[in-house]
């Protein structure tokens, strides 16, 4: 009997520790302006003041004066582009009304992400509605026209056309070829200029192996999907590692019961800290940040000699080329091993391909090095920055400011704007012609969506204006393609506009040589402490820090909303006497502890992505009141900067950091945690439930009993809405939260509301773990309303608001609510969301991302997942006016659509041939708390754990 | 029409007990009797009817429980019937305790209602008092000098018996 | 007259007071000017009274989120307080009723302020269910009336709905029960106030009272089936409020035993109040001889046996609980008696279950401080019994994801003081503008226990 | 004075029905009726003329209801498919050729003043072309038929059962200037789908859904 628990005050101390009261610091007033709402409808509206004695406020409408082609009121149009939010460039649809888009969803044709998108993709829409990105150009912080800031610019540069190695070119990974190639161009009108590329996550290091070993600088391409046996050295690829939603994708694939053909992909993650991948691994072994590059040379010579020790070893010779070995580590050498394994393997031209390998990063740690090395001793001249922020997520970008003439092309004043002398804002990607390979042989295409808000104007344009050769970026995108397409390019280019990307046929595999590398001197792990810095899901490098949402967004294994922390192994914590919410010194970085399960105990390790200067916006987010508390920590922002913690190392960018102790300070700071403390109790309670690949070969389909105390007055005919969660897929990624978030208006609550458990997501993703607290075994599972059939929920409304529909709904009217939250305490899942405050806001830019199939609830009603029945509505209507039925599969749930491992689906109950319908009757379908008989529409499917074990390397 | 009463004032409840037995076995007629309180067995003493005020009681309570259930049915499964948490439309065990509770109030209202219109009291009504103190220590008999045959003194002296601390003649115009 | 024998009519009112003098003690208060004791009792009460309703209007205006709830703790102060209330209103009609039916004479003394009391604490309680609401506006939705929405109705199978209608039906039927009761009493006013605004008030509420012993005899009626109405609905009204929770699926809630559980509590917190305040009562308006040491014992007696009730129910719940063998049902009550909110849990039993107890001794009983102590306790006692159920069993049900604590604001509290200062000063009014003590009734009883006049 | 109790009773009832009545009867208003709202537009247009004499078919103008939620109000490049030619009344045009014809000259330009407002918010000079002086400025109508923002209302579904625009609208092609002739209330929906289930739309039988989440999400 397994016992699952979620926090380790309570582990300790039983289930029952816990102050009545949790501890409130003093609150302190936070001014703020009324909120109110407007809805922006099929039109657009001007409200008037009251006319004569009518009641209801006169309302305007202004009809265009000449109607586009293709668009009506109040008529969803999808165009097909490409996700910039990230360089893993996945496929999008961007769902627009009347002229704005208003929600970003995955592209199933797209061959890297295969339909999926992250929660960072799908938040990034609000960035077009920011109401602080740059307008107009900034000359020393000053407001100027394009033609002042182009003069002045190209002014300052003549004087350096002959000066050589004067100007640099600084970028993150540039997945776009007519970025790179404008870039290129513009460069050639100076003496041994550079375009230097970086990535904050940077994967250098594997770059580099390549070059070593295969005599091409590139980041191949893993292919998941093909793997049977997955060994991953710290490498979070499900979480934030290069391509999460493509990995996702392959890897889910490989590992679905239902679709796959035993064996499913056996998952090995060696790692120090609790990543997202780690709890999903069929094995987690936790080994020190500074022991796992000497696991793989271990590995790595098991392989050599062919001679099994260990199960890893083992299993990974018994799948030659059906096996993946991949390390995040930033030692080339390290990386070059890996490479080593996976050719003795012959992994090469199987699961990882070097023929179209990927793009998704092609940054140069050396560079970057060099860059800011030049850039102290003051021999750089001008430095131009576009999609990157130096100073402040790299160690020593600092040196950029001694740049006597820096240009950004930032479209958020972020540290390096701020120092730069000229700031030329680019656009939004969903107002941008543009165009991005990810991958070799797959390019998207980016194309606008809607009339660019404010004076900006995109980088190829700026850049070829300053070329000299002044052109609109469509041109320019469309010349670069016609060179690559000559023939019969006008329609080529429409399908591509159509399909959003266009793909080559894969190169033939050509056989490389491989250098075999020399054997790293094995760094011997000192027993001291080390720091790891690392990306989150949400967050990432922290290029979307002004995002409320994704702040918002739990972290999927600590839960924590609104601040980046320092997480401790539970024993390490308490040997140092460190709780929760302690506020401990990491290397001269202040920030409060988390007590993380599964971590390595001389480990600790760090978010980056926070503590950016974008992030000051956040003064007034949440509702204020007397007793409110800010939502911005002592340092004016939400979370701290750990990026100058990480340092270079002979030509790479570390993310580990030895000789770094722990000190408490005794202060307190206190997170906001969606989920916290508290177990599921002895003996355990069923509602993560688990089968073993053996049991589910021989499981019987599930069956409902249907005892009925009362007479059948509720036959549902017609549609029966039902959906199924796959928990073995669901890797908590949380694309799905966002998703719901950015479909259903839900809105942003603020630091101080979340910690008040009050935040308003209709889709959570709770989190459980199980077995020993330094190494436990985890379990994700998205709660939502299950739409019960038995609600406790709608007997106990006395007004009639939540009420049940006759195709199987749980219906909730917010405008018959009163508020009386009997409904919310009867829900024995809890899924009900109450608008303790007017939470919508009066940001008329910001709110015209609202998605108008859904009313906006105002303060005092309750609210809850409503399986998207605005989108069941469109698509009934629509196969109305078509005069046919409602095909199975045109109804997709918000959380179904953008969740890139498939888990979720949604359909039809009363169609037996439905997918829903066939996954109910699944050997591994249970419902949640099925013995209180609420009924759920709710189907989850249990876990397929195969008891790895866990042990320390 | 005006007619002559005998007014006989007493201060303790065997008093006006005895007196008004008394009187009535002597067969005179006893217009009312007043008191400062609930006077025990002073009805059967009056030789009053039982009240029939039980009755309205219950038609009362009848008609509400009756109204009310039918509404709650009516509206539940026959108006606009809503599948609410699965249950049948006419989900009779819910609808009994609402249809308690206005039972109750149509019962007691109409009881007050009904009581109040037979003893006639009303906001504003001027009391008639036969005595100021009745509303504090006194009791008061008073009798109808019907006919010839009512003998003033005998009568006096009947009440004087029950020792009346005084008593009078007075004339008493139209009926209340 | 024969000769009056046994303690049933020991002297119900002591002082050998006769019936002009029962008169002039009870309406003294009325007629006195107030003292200074009572101005600094009701200065008070007004203060506290004030401060909930700024609260209550600065909640109304920015939202419930000024309370301390969240997603998981839909319930707390509010509807504690609504339920607290509910049960101290149950005494009066107790007394009123139940022991009029069961010919209790020695009610006659304490009904009048017990009733009294009743419709201030339903009053009390009847704020928390609207204001508890998000959209208080619009209460007036849960009742059934007639509208352009289809019609629409209400939910009758919603126990809030039950609520609605029990609480308004209570009120008004232990409203009028109240006032019929009060008529002759009014009238006795009337005729000793001086012509002037304050006898033309009493002489428009009494009716026009003349003490016809026809009317007496249908006032005796109509009390009697009023009695008969009342004391159903007594148990009905806790019952339902109990329905609120038993009839949900939460842990802790979802439970048989809630109706004579609350019934039992009710009357037990009742009690409790009465006797503090007609402790005070009598003191501060010299009614000894009214409200004697007998009566006060009396009740007592009440207050151990219904004690006695709510103990029983702890610990049935208890057993049952482990006995189900459902294991959400076994987690909340450990939780309840060793969580995070054991404390409330075990102020709850020590002052319904423990202190009671001291009450088996005569000598406590008889002692008037201690009685008022104790007294005091129950009714904390009461109020965390409410908490206790509400709260532990919400703030950990089903899935551990959803557990959370509760803590309450500035504002829940000042709400709570506020609807105490509501009940102090209506009381306070009372005592001063209406007798006391039912003098028709008391009248009625004077006699018990003293030897008939003629032979004195 | 059991007469006076009566009475007053019999007052609230009566004044509580008037209530009633008299909401629906379109005279008096509960607050959020908008019956009979009847708000003056920037440009006098004629349902009755365009609509009855002329018969242009609803769907000419409103062509988004058959595919949108929203019926729409037509774009001004709709109205210029006929009024770039019809620049006045049809009757002044054929005096002035008639007159032109006998006066052997061309006929002079007429503009009615209401089409003037419509070329001027399309910036179109006195010859109908655009004038790139002038700035297009889009026409802002007054709304009549509104439900609140908790409400979804779709044309196509109705369209598509067959129920003709009169049916909510009122005899739109008899009214000069529009009025919004039903009470738009909840009550009013759900009674007309209830009706239909029962009897479908002028006979063919349909499905109207008085689920809440039919219009309420």
């Amino acid at each position: 009997m397994q016992h699952y628990w979620k926090s380790l005050e309570e582990r300790e101390h039983g289930a029952l520790a816990e102050g009545e009261f949790p501890e409130n610091p003093l609150q302190t007033p936070a001014g703020r302006n009324r909120r109110g709402f407007l809805k922006a409808a099929g039109f657009s509206f001007a409200s008037a003041v009251l006319a004569g004695c009518r009641r209801a406020p006169v309302g305007k409408a202004a009809p265009n004066l000449v109607q586009p082609e293709g668009i009506l009121p109040g008529r969803a149009v999808y165009y097909a582009s490409t996700c910039t939010a990230c360089p893993a460039g996945c496929g999008l649809l961007v769902k627009t009304r009347d002229g704005r888009p208003i929600k970003l969803e995955g592209n199933p044709e797209h061959p890297v992400s295969r339909g999926g998108l992250c929660a960072v993709g799908q938040a990034s829409i609000l960035g077009l509605y920011d109401r602080l990105r740059l307008k107009q150009p900034l000359a020393g912080g000053k407001a100027v026209t394009w033609d002042e800031a182009d003069r002045a610019i190209l002014a300052r540069l003549d004087s350096l056309r002959s000066l050589p190695g004067a100007v640099r070119f600084l970028t993150g990974t540039i997945t776009s070829p007519t970025v790179a190639w404008a870039i290129g161009q513009f460069l050639k009108g100076f003496r041994e200029a550079q375009h230097i590329q970086y990535d904050a996550l940077s994967s250098s290091a594997i770059l580099d192996a390549h070059q070593r070993t295969h005599g091409v600088r590139v980041l191949p391409r893993y292919r998941f999907e093909k793997a049977e046996v997955i060994v991953s050295f710290d490498a979070d690829f499900l979480g934030a590692w290069i391509s999460p939603v493509e990995f996702t994708a392959g890897y889910s694939a490989a590992r679905n019961p239902e679709l796959t053909t035993p064996p499913l992909a056996w998952h090995a993650q060696i790692e120090s800290r609790m990543s997202l991948t780690g709890s999903k691994a069929d094995r987690r072994i936790i080994a020190a940040p500074d022991e796992i590059d000497g696991l793989v040379a271990r590995l790595a010579g098991e392989i050599e000699s062919g001679r099994p020790e260990g199960e890893l070893a083992r299993r990974l010779l018994a799948a030659r080329g059906r096996s993946l070995v991949l390390s995040a580590s930033q030692d080339p050498a390290t990386q070059a091993l890996v490479n080593q394994i996976n050719h003795r393997l012959g992994n090469y031209g199987a699961t990882i391909d070097l023929d179209q390998p990927s793009y998704q990063r092609r940054g140069n740690d050396r560079d970057a090095e060099n860059l800011l090395r030049e850039a102290d001793a003051g021999k750089i001249a001008a430095l131009f920055v576009a999609g990157a922020n130096p100073v402040y997520d790299l160690p020593g970008g600092e040196a950029v400011r001694k740049v006597p003439l820096v240009v950004s092309f930032a479209e958020r004043l972020d540290e390096t704007a701020a120092i730069a002398h000229y700031v030329c804002p680019d656009r939004h990607a969903l107002e941008s012609w543009g165009d991005a390979e990810p991958v070799s042989g797959v390019t998207g295409i980016l194309q606008p969506v809607i009339q660019p808000l404010g004076g900006t104007r995109q980088l190829v344009e700026t850049l070829a204006v300053w070329a000299g050769a002044p052109r609109p970026a469509c041109e320019i995108v469309r010349e670069r393609w016609r060179e690559q397409h000559p023939d019969d390019f006008e329609n080529f280019w429409e399908a591509t506009l159509e399909r959003g990307f266009a793909a080559r046929e894969p190169k033939q595999p050509q056989a490389r040589a491989f250098v075999s590398p020399q054997p790293p001197r094995q760094n011997t792990s000192q027993a001291g402490w080390s720091l790891v810095l690392y990306p989150t899901p949400g967050m990432l490098d922290g290029r979307h820090a002004y995002n409320p949402w994704l702040h918002e967004l739990p972290d999927p294994i600590t839960k924590v909303t609104w601040d980046n922390y320092a997480s401790l192994a539970p024993g390490a914590a308490g040997k140092l006497g460190i709780t929760d919410g302690d506020v401990i010194r990491v290397a001269g970085l202040e920030l409060p502890a988390v007590i993380q399960p599964g971590q390595h105990e001389r480990t600790v390790a760090v978010a980056l992505g926070y503590g950016s200067r974008l992030s000051e916006r956040f003064a007034q987010a949440g509702p204020e009141w007397i007793e409110a508390l800010p939502t911005l920590g002592p340092n004016g922002r939400i979370g701290w900067n750990a990026a100058p913690l990480a340092r270079f190392e002979n030509g790479s960018l570390r993310y580990v950091r030895a000789g770094v102790e722990p000190v408490k300070t005794g202060r307190r700071w206190e997170l906001a945690r969606t989920q916290d403390h508290h177990s599921l109790g002895s003996p355990r309670r069923p509602i993560i439930q688990e089968i073993s690949p053996e049991e589910f070969a021989t499981a019987r389909p599930a069956g409902d009993p249907r005892e009925e105390l009362w007479p059948p007055d509720h036959p549902f005919t017609g549609h029966r809405w039902a959906m199924t969660v796959d928990l073995n897929a669901c890797t908590g990624c949380s694309a799905c939260v966002i998703a719901c978030q950015v479909e259903n208006n839900t809105p942003v609550v603020g630091k101080d509301e979340v910690r008040r458990k009050r935040e308003m997501h209709w889709m959570r993703i709770d989190r459980y773990y199980s077995g020993p607290p330094e190494a436990p075994e985890v379990a994700h599972q998205p709660m939502f309303c299950q739409q019960c059939e038995h609600a406790g929920c709608e007997t106990v409304c006395p007004v009639l608001a939540t009420v049940h529909s006759e195709e199987g709904l749980n219906q909730q009217v917010y405008n018959r609510c009163v508020g009386t939250r009997y409904c919310a305490n009867n829900c024995a899942y809890k899924a009900r969301r109450f608008n303790w405050f007017e939470y919508a806001r009066q940001d008329r830019l910001a709110n015209l991302v609202l998605n108008p199939d859904v009313t906006v609830r105002s303060r005092g009603v309750m609210e809850k997942c409503t399986f998207c029945v605005q989108r069941i509505q469109e698509a009934k209507m629509e196969a109305r006016r078509l005069g046919r039925a409602v095909r199975d599969g045109e109804v997709q749930t918000a959380c179904q659509q953008s969740c890139p491992a498939g888990a979720i689906v949604f359909g039809d109950l009363n169609d037996p041939k439905s997918r829903v319908a066939q996954l109910m009757r699944s050997g591994r379908r249970y419902r949640v708390l099925e013995e209180i008989n609420s009924r759920p529409s709710v189907g989850y499917l249990k876990v397929v754990r195969r008891r790895g074990g866990q042990r320390h390397g | 029409m005006n007619r002559r009463v005998l007014v006989g004032i007493f201060t303790c409840e065997e008093d006006i007990l005895g007196a008004t037995r008394a009187a009535r076995a002597r067969g005179l007629r006893v217009v009312d009797v007043f008191a400062p309180y609930a006077v025990h067995g002073m009805d059967r003493a009056m030789g009053l009817r039982p009240s029939r005020l039980s009755l309205v009681c219950l038609l009362a309570g009848a008609t509400g429980a009756v109204l009310k259930l039918w509404f709650e049915i009516w509206t539940a499964a026959v108006d606009w019937p809503v599948n609410v948490g699965g249950k049948p439309w006419n989900s009779l065990p819910a609808f009994v305790p609402i249809t308690f509770e206005v039972m109750v109030l149509f019962a007691g209202l109409a009881t007050v209602a009904a009581f109040l219109l037979k003893a006639g009291l009303r906001p504003g009504r001027k009391p008639r008092l036969v005595d100021p103190r009745i509303t504090d220590d006194r009791f008061a008999l008073v009798l109808e000098q019907a006919d010839a045959s009512f003998d003033v003194d005998s009568v006096r002296g009947l009440l004087s018996r029950f020792n009346a601390t005084e008593v009078e003649e007075r004339v008493e115009e139209g009926r209340r | 007259m024969a000769e009056p024998c046994s303690v049933l009519t020991r002297p119900l009112i002591e002082g050998g007071k006769n019936l002009a003098q029962v008169t002039g003690d009870v309406c003294a208060p009325m007629e006195r000017r107030p003292g200074a004791l009572w101005w600094v009792a009701f200065l008070t009460a007004f203060g506290m009274l004030a401060a909930g309703v700024a609260a209550v209007t600065y909640q109304i205006a920015t939202g419930i989120g000024v309370w301390g709830l969240n997603n998981t703790v839909g319930w707390a102060f509010d509807i504690t307080n609504f339920v607290f209330w509910i049960g101290i209103g149950h005494a009066g009609t107790l007394i009123s009723a139940i022991l009029f039916l069961l010919r209790q004479r020695w009610r006659t003394s304490v009904n009048r302020a017990a009733e009294a009391m009743t419709l201030f604490a339903v009053i009390c309680a009847g704020i928390f269910p609207v204001i508890h609401m998000g959209r208080p506006w619009l209460a007036y939705w849960i009742f059934p009336y007639p509208n352009f929405r289809g019609p629409l109705w209400i939910n009758f199978r919603s126990p809030l709905a039950w609520d609605a209608f029990a609480i308004s039906t209570y009120f008004i039927i232990s409203a009028t029960f109240w006032y019929v009761g009060l008529i002759p009493d009014l009238a006795t006013v009337r005729d000793r106030a001086r012509p002037g605004l304050r006898r033309k008030i009493f002489e428009f509420f009494s009716l026009g009272w003349d003490g016809s012993c026809r009317t007496w005899h249908r006032y005796e009626k109509v009390y009697l089936l009023l009695a008969g109405l009342a004391t159903p609905l007594v148990v009905s009204v806790h019952t339902i409020v109990s329905w609120d929770f038993a009839t949900s699926v939460i842990p802790g809630w979802h439970a048989t035993i809630f109706p004579p559980y609350f019934v039992a509590g009710a009357i037990f917190s009742g009690m409790a109040m009465v006797l503090t305040l007609m402790i005070v009562a009598r003191k501060a308006a010299h009614l000894e001889d009214y409200i004697t040491v007998r009566h006060i014992e009396t009740m007592a007696k009440l207050v151990i046996a219904t004690s006695g009730m709510v103990a029983l129910a702890y610990g049935t719940e208890f057993f049952t609980a482990q006995y189900s063998g459902n294991l959400y049902e076994r987690f909340v009550f450990l939780n309840r008696a060793a969580g995070p909110f054991a404390w409330a849990y075990w102020i709850m039993v020590g002052c319904n279950v423990g202190v009671p107890q001291l009450l088996w001794f005569r000598r406590v009983r008889t002692h008037l401080a201690a009685v008022f102590v104790i007294s005091l306790l129950v009714n904390v006692g009461m109020w965390f019994e409410r908490f206790v159920i509400i709260v532990t069993s919400l703030h950990r049900d089903f899935l551990p994801a959803n557990w959370t604590s509760y803590r309450p604001t500035s504002i829940e509290i000042a709400t709570l003081v506020g609807s105490f200062g509501l009940f102090f000063t209506c009381f306070l009014v009372f005592c001063r503008v209406l007798p006391m003590i039912a003098m028709g009734e008391v009248k009625s009883v004077l006699s018990y226990g003293h030897k008939p006049k003629e032979e004195a | 004075m059991h007469s006076r109790i009566l009475t007053v009773v019999l007052v609230i009832a009566l004044g509580f029905t008037l209530a009633l009545l008299g909401s629906r009867s379109g005279r008096v208003h509960l607050p959020g009726n908008q019956q009979d709202y009847e708000p003056v537009q920037p440009i006098a247009y004629s349902h009755r003329l365009h609509a009855g004499e002329l018969q242009v078919p609803c769907l000419y103008c409103h062509f988004a209801a058959e595919q949108s939620r929203h019926a729409g109000i037509p774009p001004a490049s709709v109205c210029m498919n006929c009024h770039r030619l019809v620049t006045a009344p049809l009757g002044a045009l054929h005096a002035e050729e008639e007159l032109a014809q006998k006066e052997k000259r061309p006929p002079r330009p007429l503009v009615s003043a209401e089409l003037r407002k419509l070329y001027d918010a399309l910036a179109l000079n006195a010859k109908l072309e655009s004038d790139p002086a002038r700035t297009p400025r889009p026409i802002a109508w007054t709304r009549i038929h509104q439900l609140p923002d908790f409400v979804y209302f779709d044309h196509r579904a109705h369209l598509r059962a067959g129920v003709e625009c009169q049916r909510c609208h009122g005899p739109v092609e008899s009214m000069e200037r529009v009025r919004q002739v039903a009470d738009l209330s909840m009550g009013w929906c759900v009674n007309c789908h209830r009706e239909v289930n029962r009897t479908g739309v002028y006979g063919p039988a349909v499905r109207a859904s008085i689920d809440c989440s039919t219009c309420h999400y």
